[in-house]
């Protein structure tokens, strides 16, 4: 998944990655395109973890692991941080999931459950902040059930902010008429799919054009 | 002659009183002001309000003032973390208010203060439980929620150079809040690896200018300590 | 009056002075004392004028003249500038005025004339940020009007927002129970002050404790 | 690869259109972006709504620009200056349309539009003419104003360093309105000094990240050019 949704990104692109699996996604941006990655809590052109023994306490990313600082980087404060993410200028933003619902609302910070510990930190900012926002998530839960819902179940973290899902099966875009599927795992049929997701879709692929 | 300098950690501290708001800066580890944290533990100041981005990390700093029961509530935005298990039993224990924020909201609302502004209409939260009861408004099409400042008597916070006029310089990300929460607090109250004559920093590097320091502590970097690589975080 | 005002001037305080006449103040400064000037264009520990030859224009204050920056100066941007001042960081600014009335309204930025380009820069921040507002004018008219006066018939810059009024007749404090007069020049009887003044005062020398 | 540089200022400004709003740098002739005005002349665009704190100094920038009859409208806090002829007299041709802004909030009006607050509370200018018939409120029993953020679609600033990233570093008081102006427009174009090689700048001196500048332009500072002091300001 995180090799997938790093063939999307752009060169030049400013782009935060989620704690997590969206982490992931920076082992796999393609080498000959130049992209920028953001950390909230405070460097713009992050660069891969140090090596052993070179860690340093004071440089590390939102997960609150060790990484450096490539050449061209900048150190800032959490209220620039977070202006970089709330004023637009982030181009991609990519997040963990629990639930996306047809409409693009995110629930990804809490399960509700009553004796869960909450913990927000910037996902909510990034939601309504990127200009574009993408969920990597598994398409089930380990019981069986889509994650992708009519509506989401779980606590939002944003209303209509997705525009892309990025699951273990397929690539699907939230658009004004509803989920479209734009790729598929290689040997996956799209009515299985359909059958595993909790929600219609339609395949971008075999449909016309959008009516 | 101005001189913000203060001898030691207990001296910088030692008019933070029962029940103040304290600030406390740093994104886990990074930029926390250790020293002075442990110095309010032996000052014995209780029933305080913290504000910091997390709610303890292990059993030092932020996590040891918890743990000495010295907290009546916590606004923060990230308290569950893998080493988080101080702050996880004392809220389960129904022994801590939280008050969860979204950080960028965290950030904007302490910078709020020391800006002087009333309150601020922001995108992030809206129509989610962080936003429940909040007054909200469209503005160009899109919807808004109200937000205030957090005020604070005290702030404690970390940077690697100071000088007498408390100006400071910081390192790498462990800047994060120092600068807004230097503003944001009637007392500023900044622990510094180092103490410089005035006049040796860059003018055009300052990061946080004098005038929202009141205090300046020397405390160096631990020399040739370990740099344990901090635990991973858990899913977002 | 410049002189009279630097007087007042604690050790350590954070001040801005405004363009004009309180801009003299400067001059006057006690040298026994560490005062940190503040300049609204974005500079903390402003200095005196340079040198003839040695001006820099990217160095200037508030009035745009040229100005020097002293050991342990800092330069921030305009955000950051209107944040010390808003936020409520400076000790005490000083400004120039037209009118200040009873209740502590001042009116320093326009003129009110049909014909009048109005201007205001940041007297409006710093007459609602500055813990304490000094005015510093002269107590008259050139038409003998006195410039203090029981409401201001110039559009205003900040309401109940004055502190402290200098002119070159009196010192004289704004408080919750009217203008009381603190200093007066040598040999001037408060009667005739009284006389050349628009309001009612009290001589804070001669009456007993305050009511 | 990310290459932000331009060759030459005309080719930065190539798109500036009729009827755009552009911020303009500078605090009088200190940051104002003298060659990048100059090609914004050249241009041609008509019907501008100019942003910047004055309203132009002697006969060149921003008012060469005004001269020239490009602004249909001007966004400031402190038009009247000595040298202010230009404006002057299109101010009293009504030839120009004025917004006169309280330089607090100009300032913090052009920050919301970077840190996307759709409006916020401030003290500045309540009871006054510049207030009127805006939303007032009481919050903890002070009187507040609410202003709205100022968008733009260019902003054309200077700084003393840049690189190909856009990072930009400035100096002294030639700061000012630079960082906040590339955060708010759609498109920030700087014209620097010098533009140094990616990764000379250190990080912790940045002041505006590339990441809020779109168009970098060398234009050396005038080598031996004699610094004639500005004229002195008029009674504020």
């Amino acid at each position: 998944m995180a090799a997938r949704v790093a063939r999307d990104i752009d060169n030049g692109a400013y782009v935060n990655l989620g704690i997590g699996l969206p982490t992931l996604v920076a082992n796999h941006l393609p080498p000959d395109r130049e992209i920028i990655l953001h950390t909230e809590n405070g460097l713009l052109g992050m660069g891969p973890a140090p090596a052993a023994g070179d860690e340093d306490p004071d440089l590390i990313n939102a997960g609150k692991q060790p990484v450096t600082a490539l050449p061209g980087a900048s150190y800032f404060h959490h209220a620039d941080s977070f202006a970089m993410m709330r004023g637009g200028h982030l181009d991609c933003c990519v997040l963990g999931g629990y639930q996306v619902s047809v409409a693009g609302d995110l629930a990804n910070w809490h399960t509700g459950a009553r004796d869960a510990i909450p913990a927000v930190g910037g996902a909510m900012d990034l939601a309504i902040g990127a200009k574009s926002v993408y969920v990597i998530m598994e398409h089930q839960t380990r019981n069986g059930e889509s994650k992708i819902v009519e509506r989401c179940t779980y606590p939002v973290t944003g209303l209509a902010c997705v525009n892309r899902i990025y699951t273990d099966l397929a690539v699907i875009d939230v658009t004004p008429v509803g989920l479209v599927v734009i790729d598929m795992v290689a040997g996956l049929a799209f009515t299985e799919l359909q059958r595993l997701s909790g929600v219609p879709m339609r395949d971008a692929m075999a449909a016309g054009p959008a009516e | 002659m101005i001189d913000k300098t203060f001898a030691c950690a207990a001296d910088a501290v030692a008019d933070i009183h029962d029940g103040a708001t304290v600030m406390i800066g740093g994104f886990g580890t990074a930029g926390m002001p250790s020293e002075l944290i442990d110095a309010l533990i032996a000052r014995g100041a209780r029933e305080l309000t913290i504000v910091n981005n997390n709610a303890g990390n292990g059993d030092t700093g932020v996590a040891a003032l918890l743990k000495a029961k010295r907290v009546r509530k916590i606004i923060c935005s990230f308290p569950r973390q893998v080493d988080s298990h101080v702050f996880d039993a004392l809220y389960r224990a129904g022994e801590i208010e939280l008050e969860l924020v979204p950080q960028g909201n965290l950030a904007e609302r302490i910078r709020a203060t020391g800006a002087g502004i009333g309150a601020f209409y922001t995108r992030t939260g809206y129509g989610t439980l962080l936003a429940e009861g909040k007054e909200t408004r469209m503005i160009d099409g899109r919807h808004y929620v109200l937000e205030h400042p957090i005020h604070a008597d005290f702030a404690l916070i970390k940077a690697r150079y100071g000088d007498r006029w408390g100006n400071l310089v910081y390192r790498k990300t462990a800047r994060n809040f120092g600068p807004l929460m230097a503003a944001a607090a009637r007392c500023a109250i900044a622990q510094v690896h180092e103490i410089v004559a005035l006049g040796e920093l860059d003018p055009e590097s300052v990061v946080t200018p004098g005038i929202f320091v009141r205090r300046v502590v020397e405390i160096p970097a631990p020399s040739g300590a370990a740099v344990a690589a901090p635990p991973v975080e858990s899913h977002r």
